[in-house]
C-alpha cells in the first residue's frame, strides 16, 4: 500500500552518484531486475493475441511482475472530500482483502500486485473530465472506480472512459440520468442505487408505514439531494399525499431555522432531507427545536447514513429514519461488515466511516477484481486483459453478494437494479444496520 | 432671445453637451434602483404578512435566532474592524483564526466529555474550553501578523489583501491536514439544553447565553479600548501612526496587540458558535468570516459599535429576510437565496452609505 | 462675463474651517495672476474648486462662457483649464513621454476599436499625440527632451516640476493653474521658471494663475497679484500695490513684525 | 559648545531622490530658545523629523544629552526627553482633550504626577479645561494648537521642538502662543522652534538659524538676525 | 563556525518537515515513487526541505560544509526526536490520531525509514546531517561548472520522475519505449543513473558553449537577429500547433484547461492589471458566459422547445452562432454590475464584487430560476458544435479553439496596453485625481475595463461549456475567481506572458499532480503569500507595474506639504 524507502539502495545511490560526479564520467550502472514472477492460473482462456486482436479496444498488457493498475476518480479535495476519501478507502481495502486479511498491504491478483492511480473528480464536471482524461491516457488503466458525484460522470467521465473502452464503476452516483437509455454510456456501471429506487422507497415507507399524508422536502443544491427529493415528491403525490413545501438550503451554512420555521408553518407529517452529514446534523437539531415540527418524522438518506451524521446531530438524532441499502438482507457472512470490515476500517483510517459509500466502493472494486479474474489471460506471467470482455463480464455480474446487497447488473449499468432498500431508525443513539424498520425489494423495472 | 437663433458656435455646442453631462445619471439610476428594491421589499413583505403563514411567535423566534447568530457575527466582525481600524487592511483570514481556536478546543471538549468532567463541572469546563479556544486563535492571529502581514507594511493596499486571501486558504488546509476533513460534533453540555422564558418570550438557553455573552464581551472590549493604555494606543495608532510613535507608542507591539484581541474575540465567538451549532469542520471559518466582514462594512468598518450593530442587523436580516420578503412573492425555496439578500444589502449599503451606518462618510467628495 | 475665468462669491467650508470665504476672482486671456497668502490661506482650495475637485458651497464660476459649477474635473479639463499640483503628482511609473501623452487625452478620440484595428485614423492620432507631447516637452529646452524615455520618478526634482507643467500644457488649455511651481527649486532654477512662465503666456497665449510663496517669482511674472488670508481676499492689484498693503504685510510677517517695521 | 543639549553635526537627509537636508549643523543649548527660519520647502520640517527619527539621516550625527540618537526609533528618542509639537497640530481628533493630554504622557507611569502635569497645562491654557471632554477634532484652530502644546508638555520633555506653531492661527492667537512658549521656556524647558513668522519667532528666541534649500545660510543671535540684511533676501524675499 | 548559528535554520527546517508530516503531505507524497524501490516523494520532500535550510544557512556561513551538516543534523535530529515522541505517546496509549489524523503508523514508518524507532531516529538525524553536508558542500564547491551541473542533474531527474504521467504517455505516443526508464510510477534505478548522467553532461556541455554563444550573439547584425527572433516565434507557434498530437489527449485536455485560464486571466488582467480594480467576483462573468451558451444551445434549455426549434431555426443551437450574443450579454451585465459600484475604493470594491460572484452563483443554483437555469441539476447535453469532424468535446480539438481565442485576447490586451485607452488606465491606476485632472473620465474607463473583462470572461465560459458539455452551479464558486486572480498574480499583474506562466504553473501543474489535489489549495495559499512578500510583481512582471510596486518613496511628495489644504 505504501512505498517503503529502501535505505540501503538510497545510500548506495547517493554514494554512486557522488562517485560519478567525482570521477566525472566513469559509469558503473548496475541494473537490477524487479522480483520474479509466480504463475497463477488466470480465468481467461485461449490465445491471448487472438483474443486481443478481436477485441475492438484491445487488451491491457500487464508484464510479468508488473502491477495491475486500477484507477479511482473520487472527490478527494474540497468540501466533499470526506465523501470521496471514504469511497477511496473502500477501494483500497478491497485490494487489501485480496489476500483474505486486512493488514494494510495490498493483496495480489493473479500473481500481480495492485497499483492505484488515484484521481480527483473534484465533485464537478470539469474535475471529472480532467481526471477521466488522465486515466484514459494511461494505457495501463484496467478499470476505474468512480466517480463520486454524478456531475463528474454525466456526459463527462462516463463518455471519455467509454470511448476508450475502460470500464468505470461508480460507488456513489445516484442520479437517474446516468442509466437512462438516452444517456447511458456502454462502459458505465454503478453499485450505488439509482435515486429512483431509494426516493420511491422512502416515499412508500412514509405514506404506507408512517401513514404520512403531508410531507416537506429540503435539498442542498447538490444534484444528488435534488434528484432524491424530486423522486420522493413525485412518488408521494402519486400515492395520494401532499407536498407542503420543497425548500432548499446552501451548503456550509449552519443556521437553518428560517427554512425550518417556514416548513413548520404547515406542520407536515414528514420532513425528507436527503443531504449530507454536516448540514443534515444541524437540520435535525434545529428541527427538533422548531415549533411546527415537534411531531414531524425526519427522514434522511444514505448521504447521512454515517456515524458522522449521528454524531453531528447529537441527541436530536433519536428517532430519525435513514434510508439506505438493506445490509441485513446480505445472505453471506452476516458479521463480516459489522465485524471484520468496520474494525479494519477504523484501524486503517483512524476513525469511523464518514459516509456510507465505502461499502459500495468496496463492492465495486471486488466486482472489478472478479471480472479481471474471469477474463484475464496469463501467458508466461504476462496478463492480457481484453477490455470489451472485461466490460461484458462486469455487466454479467449477477447474484453476487456484496456488502451492500446482491449485485445484479442490468443492461444500463445499474448493478443494484433490484435492490433491497431499507429504512433504519436511530434508537439509543445509533441505527442498527441489522434491524431495519422497513425493507423493500425495489426494482427499476417495476 | 427673440431674434432667430444663429447657428450654435462650437462653444455653445460643447456647452450643450456639458449640460447633458451635468445630469447626475448615476444618481438617477441609483434612485430608480433603490425605489424598485424598496417597492419589492415592501410588496413582498405585505404579501407575506397578509397570507398569515407565520405566526407572531414564528417571527419572534426568527428574530431571536437572528440575534443569536448575529451576535457571533458581531464578535468576529470586531476582529475585522479592529485590524482595519489600525492597518487599513482587510484581514481576509480572520475567519480561519475563528476556526482554528474552536476546532482545537474540540479535542479538549471530547476529552472532558470522555471523563465526565464536561457535565460534572460544566462551568469550569466551559471556561477552560473558552481559554483554549481564545489562546489558539490569538496564537494563530499573532503568527499571521508576524509572518504574513508585517513584511508588507507600507505596500500598496491590494498586496496585503491578496496575502490575506492566500493566508485564508493556507490556514484552512493546514487545519484540514492536521485535524482531518470530517465534520466533528461537539459533545453536548447538559446544562445548555432546553429553553428559558424571558420576558414572556421562549428561547433556547444557548441562544440567550450567546446573546448575553456576546454583549458582555462587547462591553468588555469597549471598556478595554476606551479605558486602558493599550486600547488608547490602538486608537492612536489607527488615527496617526507617526504621531503615535511620537507619543512613545511602540507601533509594532500595538498592532500585535490588536491582532491578539481580535483573535481572542474570534476564539470566544467560536465557543459561542458551537453552543448554537455544535459542529466543527475545517471550512467552518470561511462563511462566518465573509459574513462578519459584511457586517463590519454594514456598520461602518473601523467602528466597534458599528461592527456589533452590523452583525446583529445581518443576523436578523438573514433569519427574517427570505421568509418575509420572498415568501409572499411566491419565490420557491426562498431561504436558498439568503446570500443574495445578505450581499444585496452589502452592495446597497456601500452604494448609498459608503461609510456604513455608524462610520463617517469615507468618500472625500460627493 | 468679459473675463476668461470669473469667480463670484465662492465659498467653501470644511468642518469648522472656512477655507474659502466669498472670494471674487478673475483672470483675463493672456494674463498672469499670482495668488499669495500664508499657509492655510485657502489658495489650493481655490484651485481645487475651480478644477472641480471640490464643489463650492456658494458662488458662481464661469470660464469661457461655461458654468463650471457641477462639472467633473475631466470635463473642466476638456473646456480648457489645466493644472499642476502642489506636491508634484506625476505618473511615476510612466515615462516622461507617456506622461505628456496622457495630457493629450481630451484632445483625442481613439477608443477600443481604434486601438484594436489600428485604423489609419488611430495611427494618425497617435502620431499627433506623440508629436504634440514632444512639442510640449521641447518647450523646456534640453531639460526633458533628452530624457523622454526615462521614468518620471527618476527625474530630478525641478525636472519633475517641469514635466508636470508640460503634461498640463499637453491638454491644450486656455488657462493654466500652477500650484507652487517654484517650490524646492534653487535660485537659478527659479530664474528659469520666471522666464518659462513668461514664455508660456507669450508663445502659447495661456492665461496663467499661479500660487507661489516665492516672492521674487511672483514679482517676476505676475501682471496682477491677489492675496488671500483666512479664505478671504485681502488684496488685489499690481505686485507693488499688494506688497505695500498693510493687511498683507501683517498676514505674512505677523503683527509683531509689522509693528517693528513701523 | 560642550553644554549643547541637542546638536546636529553635518546631517543630511533625503526624501526619495530629492536631497532635503545638506550637511547642516545646529546646536541648541540648555534653557535656550532657538529658532529655525526658512521659506517653504527649505527643509525646516525635515530637520525636526530627522531629529526625532521619523526621517532617517543619510549622514551625520545627532547628539542629545550626550548620546547619539540618529539610529534610535522615535519612541526611544521620545523616551529620552525629546518631543515635538507637529506641524498642523495632528491631534488625535477622535479622542477627548483629556485623552490627548494623557497620551502625551504615554511613556510615564506616575499617575499622580501626570495628573499634576495636566493641571499645569490647564493653568497655562484655561480654555482647554472648559473643553476637557470635547473631542479634539471639534476644537477651534487656536485651541487645537494649545492642546498640541499641552500634549507635548505632559511628556515632560527636556527639549521641546515646535513645528510652525503659528500656522493658520489668527494674529492675536499667534501672540498668545508665543507668549506661552516663552513661559514654558522660563519654567526650564529648552525650546527649538521652526517658524515662518520670522519676526514673531525672533522676538522670543535667543538665537536663530536660517535654512535655505536644505542648507544653513545664516546663524546668529536673534537680535543680530533681525537686523541682518540677508534675512529678508533669503527668507522674506523682496517683500520689504 | 558558530554552532549556535546553525540552530535557528536547523530548527526552522525541522519545523517545516514536522509541519509537512503533520498535515499528511509526507505520507501522501510517499505513495508516489521517485525512484521505484529506493525512494518515494515523501522522503524526497523531507530531504529537500532540510537541504534547502542547510543550503540557505551555508550560503551565509563562512564555512559552508560544516554549517550545512550541522543545520541538517539539527533539523534531522528534531524530526527524529518528535517522531520518537509520537511513538512514545502512541505506545503510552494516547490516541494521537484522534486529534492529528495524519500521524498514521504509515507516516511514522516512513519517518523511521521502516526501521525500529530508535535506529530510525538515528538514521533520520544522520540522513539530515548528510543531506546538509551535501547541500553545504555544494555551496562550498568553487567550480561553478561542476556545482551548476550537479544541481541541474538532480533537479532534472526529479522533474523527469515527477513528470512520469505525461512523459511516459508522450514518449509512448512517439513510439519511444519507456520500460527502461519508468517502473510503477517512478524511475528505475538504471533510469535514474542515466538521467543523472545525462543531465550532468548536458549542463556541462551547455555551460561550455554559453560563452561562445554569447559572443556570437553580440556580433550578430541587427537584421539577422530580427530574422532569428521571427524564426523562433514561428517555431514556437508551430510547436503550439503540433503539441496536442505529440502529447496525446490527456495532456491536451490539461493544456485546454490551462488555455481556458489564460483566457480568463487575460480578461481579469484588463480589470485588475490595467485598470487596477480588484475584482474577486470574476467568476460571475465566466458563469454568465457558460450559462448563456448553454441556454442558447442545450436541448434542456427553456428556449429550445421540443418540437418548435424556434432557436434552432435561427441557428442558435450552434455554439458558434451563440457566442457573439453571449459576449454581448456579458458585456451588458458587466456594465450593469459595474456602474453602481465602481466609485468604491479598492478593497471595498473587492468585497462587493465577491458578493456579486456569490449572488450569481446562488441564482444559478436556485430553485427559483431552475426552470430557466436548471438549478441543482445544471444544464446538460450541450451539443457538439459543427463540423462533426471537429468535435469540441475532443480535447485535442478544443485546444485549438481556445488557443485561437487566447491569441485574440492576448492581441487585444497587447494593443490596448499601448494605446490611448491603455494610457488612461495606467494613469487612473496610479493616481485617480490626477488622471481626472488630465481629462480622463475615471468612471467611464473603469466601466470600460469592467465590461471588457466581462466579455473575455464570458468567452471563457462559452468554451468551458463547449469543452465539458454539461454545466453545474458548483463549477462557478468563489474558487474560480481566486484561481484566476492567483494566476495573474503569480505571473505578474498586467503582464501578458505572465498570465501564461501563471496558468501553466497554477493550473497545469496541479492537473498533472491531481492525486495530490487535497493539497492544492494549501499550496495556492502559500504561493500567494510568498509571492506577495518576496516578489509582488510576479514571475514575469510587467515593467510599469513592477515600478509601481517597488516605487514607494519615488512619487511621494518631496517636502511634506507645509500649507496642506484643509482636506
Amino acid at each position: 500500500m505504501r512505498n517503503k524507502t529502501s535505505l540501503g539502495k538510497l545510500v548506495l545511490l547517493l554514494v554512486v552518484f557522488s562517485l560519478i560526479v567525482a570521477a566525472c564520467g566513469s559509469d558503473s550502472s548496475d541494473t537490477t531486475t524487479a522480483g520474479g514472477s509466480d504463475t497463477t492460473t488466470a480465468g481467461g482462456s485461449g490465445d491471448a493475441s487472438a483474443v486481443c486482436d478481436a477485441d475492438p479496444f484491445g487488451c491491457v498488457e500487464v508484464g510479468s511482475g508488473e502491477a495491475i493498475t486500477i484507477g479511482t476518480l473520487l472527490v478527494i479535495s474540497g468540501p466533499n472530500a470526506s465523501l470521496g476519501q471514504d469511497s477511496q478507502n473502500g477501494v483500497v481495502m478491497a485490494a487489501d482483502h485480496l489476500d483474505g486479511t486486512f493488514d494494510g498491504v495490498n493483496g495480489e491478483l493473479l500473481g500481480h500486485p495492485i497499483a492505484f492511480n488515484h484521481q480527483d473528480d473534484g465533485c464537478s464536471a470539469e474535475g471529472g473530465q480532467a481526471g477521466a482524461q488522465a486515466l484514459a491516457a494511461d494505457p495501463s488503466t484496467v478499470g476505474v472506480i468512480g466517480t463520486s458525484c454524478s456531475s463528474a460522470a454525466l456526459g463527462v467521465a462516463d463518455t471519455i472512459l467509454s470511448d476508450k473502452g475502460i470500464a468505470i464503476i461508480s460507488p456513489s452516483n445516484t442520479g437517474p440520468a446516468l442509466t437512462t437509455p438516452e444517456e447511458h454510456q456502454p462502459f458505465y456501471l454503478r453499485t450505488a442505487h439509482n435515486d429512483k429506487l431509494q426516493g420511491a422507497a422512502v416515499a412508500k415507507f412514509a405514506y404506507n408505514e408512517l401513514g404520512a399524508r403531508t410531507a416537506a422536502t429540503i435539498h442542498d443544491g447538490s444534484p444528488y439531494a435534488d434528484g432524491l427529493q424530486a423522486v420522493f415528491a413525485e412518488t408521494f403525490v402519486s400515492l395520494g399525499g401532499t407536498i407542503t413545501k420543497q425548500e432548499a438550503i446552501q451548503v456550509q451554512e449552519t443556521d437553518f431555522t428560517s427554512v425550518l420555521t417556514s416548513i413548520g408553518a404547515d406542520s407536515p407529517d414528514v420532513l425528507y432531507f436527503p443531504i449530507f452529514a454536516a448540514e443534515g446534523g444541524l437540520i435535525t437539531q434545529q428541527a427538533r427545536q422548531t415549533d411546527g415540527l415537534a411531531d414531524t418524522n425526519l427522514i434522511g438518506s444514505d448521504g447521512m447514513l454515517s456515524a458522522d451524521y449521528v454524531a453531528a446531530a447529537g441527541e436530536a438524532v433519536e428517532g430519525v429514519y435513514l434510508s439506505g441499502p438493506d445490509l441485513s438482507a446480505f445472505t453471506g457472512d452476516q458479521d463480516f461488515y459489522e465485524g471484520e470490515f468496520k474494525t479494519a476500517y477504523q484501524e486503517l483510517w483512524g476513525g469511523e466511516p464518514a459516509a456510507a459509500f465505502h461499502a459500495h466502493s468496496y463492492d465495486a472494486a471486488n466486482m472489478l477484481f472478479d471480472a479481471i479474474k474471469a477474463v484475464a489471460i496469463d501467458e508466461g506471467g504476462t496478463l492480457y486483459i481484453p477490455r470489451t470482455a472485461l466490460k461484458d463480464a462486469l455487466f454479467a455480474t449477477s447474484g453476487v453478494q456484496g456488502i451492500t446487497g446482491t449485485l445484479n447488473c442490468n443492461d444500463l449499468g445499474d448493478c443494484q437494479s433490484t435492490a433491497t432498500i431499507a429504512v433504519y431508525q436511530v434508537v439509543g443513539g445509533n441505527y442498527d444496520t441489522a434491524n431495519p424498520v422497513y425493507s423493500e425489494v425495489a426494482s427499476l423495472d417495476g | 432671445m427673440t431674434a432667430p437663433a444663429p447657428a450654435p458656435t462650437p462653444t455653445e455646442q460643447s456647452s450643450r453637451r456639458l449640460r447633458f453631462e451635468r445630469i447626475p445619471m448615476r444618481r438617477i439610476i441609483l434612485i430608480v434602483l433603490s425605489l424598485s428594491i424598496i417597492y419589492g421589499v415592501v410588496a413582498g413583505s405585505t404579501a407575506t404578512l397578509r397570507t398569515g403563514v407565520f405566526t407572531a411567535e414564528d417571527w419572534q423566534s426568527l428574530i431571536i435566532n437572528g440575534l443569536a447568530r448575529g451576535s457571533v457575527y458581531a464578535l468576529i466582525a470586531i476582529g475585522y474592524t479592529l485590524v482595519y481600524g489600525i492597518l487599513f487592511m482587510i484581514n481576509f483570514a480572520h475567519g480561519e483564526v475563528f476556526m482554528s481556536g474552536v476546532y482545537t478546543a474540540y479535542f479538549v471538549a471530547v476529552a472532558f466529555a470522555g471523563n465526565g468532567f464536561l457535565n460534572s463541572n460544566p462551568l469550569i469546563a466551559i471556561a477552560i474550553l473558552l481559554l483554549v479556544s481564545m489562546a489558539v486563535s490569538v496564537f494563530v492571529a499573532v503568527i499571521l501578523e508576524r509572518l504574513a502581514y508585517r513584511p508588507l507594511r507600507g505596500a500598496p493596499r491590494l498586496v496585503p489583501l491578496i496575502t490575506a486571501i492566500g493566508a485564508s486558504f493556507f490556514l484552512q488546509y493546514t487545519f484540514r491536514g492536521l485535524y482531518g476533513a470530517n465534520v466533528r460534533a461537539y459533545p453536548n453540555i447538559e446544562i445548555l439544553q432546553g429553553k428559558w422564558t424571558i420576558f414572556g418570550i421562549q428561547m433556547l438557553k444557548t441562544q440567550a447565553i450567546v446573546i448575553v455573552a456576546a454583549m458582555l464581551l462587547w462591553v468588555l472590549l469597549y471598556l478595554f479600548v476606551a479605558r486602558t493604555k493599550t486600547g488608547r494606543s490602538m486608537r492612536a495608532v489607527g488615527e496617526d501612526r507617526e504621531i503615535a510613535s511620537l507619543m512613545g507608542i511602540n507601533v509594532d507591539r500595538t498592532i500585535v496587540a490588536t491582532f491578539a484581541i481580535g483573535g481572542a474575540l474570534a476564539g470566544a465567538a467560536g465557543i459561542l458558535y458551537v453552543f448554537l451549532f455544535n459542529q466543527v469542520i475545517f471550512t467552518m471559518g470561511f462563511l462566518p468570516g465573509i459574513k462578519a466582514f459584511t457586517a463590519a462594512v454594514l456598520g461602518g468598518i473601523g467602528s466597534i459599535t458599528g461592527a456589533a450593530l452590523g452583525g446583529l442587523l445581518l443576523g436578523i436580516l438573514e433569519a427574517v429576510g427570505p421568509n418575509l420578503f420572498l415568501t409572499g412573492a411566491n419565490v420557491p425555496s426562498p431561504n436558498q437565496l439568503q446570500p443574495v439578500i445578505a450581499f444585496g444589502i452589502l452592495v446597497l449599503v456601500l452604494i448609498f452609505l459608503p461609510g456604513g451606518f455608524v462610520g463617517a462618510s469615507e468618500e472625500k467628495r460627493a | 462675463m468679459n473675463h476668461l475665468l470669473e469667480l463670484e462669491g465662492v465659498s467653501k467650508r470644511f468642518g469648522g474651517v472656512q477655507a474659502v470665504d466669498s472670494v471674487d476672482f478673475w483672470a483675463d486671456p493672456g494674463e498672469i495672476v499670482g495668488v499669495i497668502g500664508p499657509n492655510g490661506a485657502g489658495k489650493t482650495t481655490l484651485f481645487n474648486i475651480v478644477t472641480g475637485f471640490y464643489a463650492p458651497d456658494a458662488g458662481k464660476i464661469h470660464f469661457d462662457g461655461h458654468n463650471l459649477v457641477g462639472l467633473k474635473p475631466n470635463q473642466i479639463t476638456r473646456v480648457g483649464v489645466s493644472r499642476t499640483f502642489q506636491a508634484v503628482r506625476l505618473f511615476g511609473a510612466m515615462t516622461v513621454l507617456e506622461n505628456a501623452m496622457v495630457g493629450q487625452h481630451t484632445r483625442t478620440k481613439a477608443g477600443v476599436y481604434g486601438a484594436l484595428l489600428n485604423t489609419p485614423r488611430t495611427v494618425r492620432e497617435e502620431q499627433k499625440v506623440h508629436a504634440s507631447a514632444i512639442d510640449s516637452l521641447a518647450f523646456f529646452g534640453d531639460r526633458l527632451t533628452p530624457r523622454i524615455n526615462s521614468l518620471a520618478s527618476e527625474l530630478a526634482y525641478a525636472d519633475r516640476r517641469r514635466l508636470e507643467i508640460a503634461r498640463a500644457m499637453a491638454t491644450e488649455p486656455q488657462l493654466l493653474l500652477l500650484d507652487e511651481p517654484a517650490a524646492g527649486m534653487n535660485p537659478s532654477e527659479k530664474e528659469g521658471l520666471i522666464e518659462l512662465i513668461g514664455r508660456l503666456r507669450d508663445v502659447k497665449g495661456y492665461a496663467i494663475v499661479l500660487i507661489e510663496h516665492d516672492m521674487p517669482v511672483i514679482k517676476g511674472v505676475s501682471d496682477r497679484v491677489v492675496a488671500l488670508d483666512y479664505g478671504k481676499k485681502i488684496a488685489d492689484g499690481t505686485y507693488d500695490e499688494v506688497a505695500a498693503n498693510q493687511q498683507v504685510i501683517e498676514a505674512y510677517l505677523g503683527k509683531a513684525g509689522s509693528e517693528e517695521q513701523e | 559648545m560642550s553644554e549643547a543639549i541637542l546638536s546636529l553635526r553635518h546631517v543630511s537627509a533625503s526624501y526619495g531622490p530629492v536631497r532635503a537636508l545638506e550637511d547642516i549643523s545646529i546646536d541648541v543649548n540648555e534653557n535656550e530658545i532657538v529658532c529655525l527660519l526658512g521659506s517653504n520647502a527649505a527643509g525646516k520640517s525635515t530637520t525636526l523629523r530627522t531629529i526625532l527619527g521619523m526621517t532617517r539621516a543619510s549622514a551625520g550625527e545627532i547628539i542629545f544629552d550626550g548620546e547619539r540618537i540618529e539610529h534610535l526609533t522615535t519612541p526611544e528618542i521620545v523616551s529620552r526627553g525629546l518631543t515635538m509639537v507637529p506641524e498642523n497640530r495632528r491631534l488625535f481628533g477622535k479622542m477627548s482633550v483629556r485623552e490627548n493630554l494623557e497620551i502625551g504622557a504615554n511613556l510615564r507611569d506616575d499617575k499622580k504626577e501626570i495628573q499634576e502635569d495636566i493641571e499645569r497645562v490647564f493653568l497655562l491654557f484655561p480654555r482647554l479645561k472648559e473643553r476637557i471632554r470635547q473631542r479634539a477634532g471639534t476644537l477651534s484652530g487656536g485651541e487645537q494648537q494649545m492642546l498640541a502644546i499641552g500634549r507635548a508638555l505632559t511628556a515632560r520633555p527636556k527639549v521641546l521642538l515646535l513645528d510652525e506653531p503659528s500656522m493658520g492661527l489668527a494674529p492675536i492667537l499667534v501672540e498668545q502662543v508665543f507668549e506661552t512658549i516663552e513661559e514654558i521656556n522660563s519654567q526650564g524647558t529648552t525650546i527649538f522652534v521652526v517658524e515662518q513668522n520670522a519676526h514673531m519667532a525672533l522676538s522670543i528666541a535667543d538665537r536663530g538659524y536660517v535654512l535655505q534649500t536644505g542648507s544653513i545660510v545664516l546663524s546668529d543671535t536673534a537680535s543680530n538676525l533681525l537686523e541682518h540684511p540677508q534675512l529678508s533676501d533669503a527668507y522674506l524675499g523682496e517683500m520689504e | 563556525m558558530n554552532p549556535t548559528a546553525a540552530l535557528k535554520p536547523g530548527l526552522i527546517g525541522g519545523t517545516v518537515v514536522i509541519y509537512l508530516a503533520a498535515i499528511g503531505m509526507v505520507e501522501r507524497f510517499q505513495d508516489r515513487n521517485v525512484i521505484t524501490g529506493v525512494v518515494g516523494l515523501g522522503v524526497v520532500l523531507i530531504l529537500l526541505t532540510i537541504a534547502i535550510a542547510a543550503y540557505t544557512a551555508a550560503r551565509k556561513g563562512r564555512t559552508p560544509m560544516p554549517t550545512g551538516a550541522l543545520v541538517g543534523l539539527v533539523a534531522g535530529g528534531m524530526v527524529a526526536l518528535i517522531t520518537l515522541g509520537f511513538e512514545g505517546l502512541i505506545n503510552a496509549g494516547v490516541d494521537v490520531r484522534g486529534m492529528f489524523v495524519s500521524i498514521t503508523p504509515g507516516l511514522l514508518e516512513t519517518l523511521e525509514f521502516g526501521l525500529n524507532p530508535a535506529l530510525g531516529a538515528i538514521v533520520m538525524a544522520l540522513a539530515g546531517g548528510t543531506t546538509g553536508l551535501v547541500a553545504g558542500g555544494l555551496v562550498g564547491l568553487k567550480d561553478e561548472h561542476l556545482r551548476s551541473s550537479i544541481v541541474f542533474a538532480v533537479s532534472m531527474t526529479l522533474l523527469i520522475s515527477l513528470g512520469e504521467p505525461i512523459l511516459r504517455v508522450t514518449l509512448g505516443n512517439l513510439g519511444i519505449p519507456t520500460n527502461w526508464l519508468y517502473e510503477l510510477g517512478g524511475l528505475t534505478i538504471a533510469g535514474t543513473i542515466i538521467t543523472l548522467l545525462a543531465g550532468f553532461g548536458l549542463r556541462w556541455w551547455l555551460m561550455g558553449r554559453k560563452e561562445k554563444r554569447q559572443e556570437i550573439a553580440a556580433h550578430m547584425p541587427e537584421d539577422t537577429r530580427r530574422t532569428w527572433g521571427r524564426a523562433s516565434l514561428i517555431a514556437a507557434i508551430l510547436a503550439l500547433i503540433a503539441l496536442p498530437w505529440v502529447v496525446g489527449p490527456f495532456v491536451s485536455d490539461v493544456l485546454g484547461t490551462v488555455g481556458l485560464y489564460v483566457l480568463l486571466g487575460l480578461g481579469l488582467n484588463i480589470v485588475v492589471g490595467y485598470a487596477g480594480l480588484l475584482d474577486l467576483g470574476y467568476v460571475a462573468f465566466f458563469a454568465v458566459g457558460a450559462y448563456a451558451a448553454a441556454i442558447f444551445t442545450s436541448p434542456a434549455s427553456f428556449l429550445v422547445t421540443e418540437e418548435g426549434e424556434t432557436f434552432a431555426a435561427a441557428g442558435f443551437t450552434n455554439i458558434w452562432f451563440a457566442f457573439p450574443f453571449v459576449v454581448i450579454i456579458a458585456v451588458v451585465i458587466g456594465a450593469m454590475i459595474g456602474a453602481p459600484v465602481l466609485r468604491l475604493r479598492g478593497d471595498y470594491l473587492a468585497i462587493v464584487t465577491l458578493g456579486f460572484g456569490e449572488i450569481i452563483r446562488t441564482l444559478v443554483l436556485s430553485d427559483w430560476l431552475a426552470p430557466f437555469l436548471g438549478g441543482a441539476q445544471g444544464l446538460t447535453r450541450i451539443p457538439a458544435a459543427p463540423p462533426e469532424s471537429f468535435d469540441l468535446r475532443n480535447p485535442q480539438h478544443i485546444y485549438y479553439v481556445i488557443l485561437a481565442f487566447c491569441f485574440v485576447a492576448a492581441y487585444i490586451s497587447y494593443r490596448l496596453a499601448d494605446s490611448r485607452v491603455g494610457r488612461a488606465w495606467a494613469a487612473m491606476r496610479e493616481d485617480e485625481d490626477v488622471a481626472e485632472a488630465m481629462g480622463i473620465s475615471v468612471v467611464r474607463y473603469k466601466l470600460l475595463a469592467f465590461a471588457m473583462g466581462a466579455g473575455v470572461g464570458s468567452l471563457g465560459g462559452v468554451f468551458f461549456a463547449a469543452k465539458i458539455g454539461s454545466i453545474f452551479p458548483n463549477s462557478f464558486g468563489l474558487q474560480v475567481s481566486i484561481n484566476v486572480l492567483a494566476v495573474i498574480i503569480l505571473g505578474g499583474i498586467g503582464s501578458i506572458p505572465g498570465v501564461i506562466v501563471g496558468a501553466a504553473a497554477l493550473v497545469g501543474l496541479p492537473e498533472l499532480l491531481r492525486e495530490f489535489g487535497e493539497f492544492r489549495l494549501l499550496i495556492y495559499g502559500a504561493i500567494l503569500i510568498a509571492i506577495m512578500i518576496f516578489r509582488p510583481e510576479g514571475l514575469l512582471p510587467n515593467k510599469r507595474r513592477q515600478r509601481e510596486l517597488h516605487e514607494g518613496a519615488g512619487s511621494a511628495p518631496v517636502e511634506l506639504p507645509e500649507g496642506a489644504s484643509p482636506a
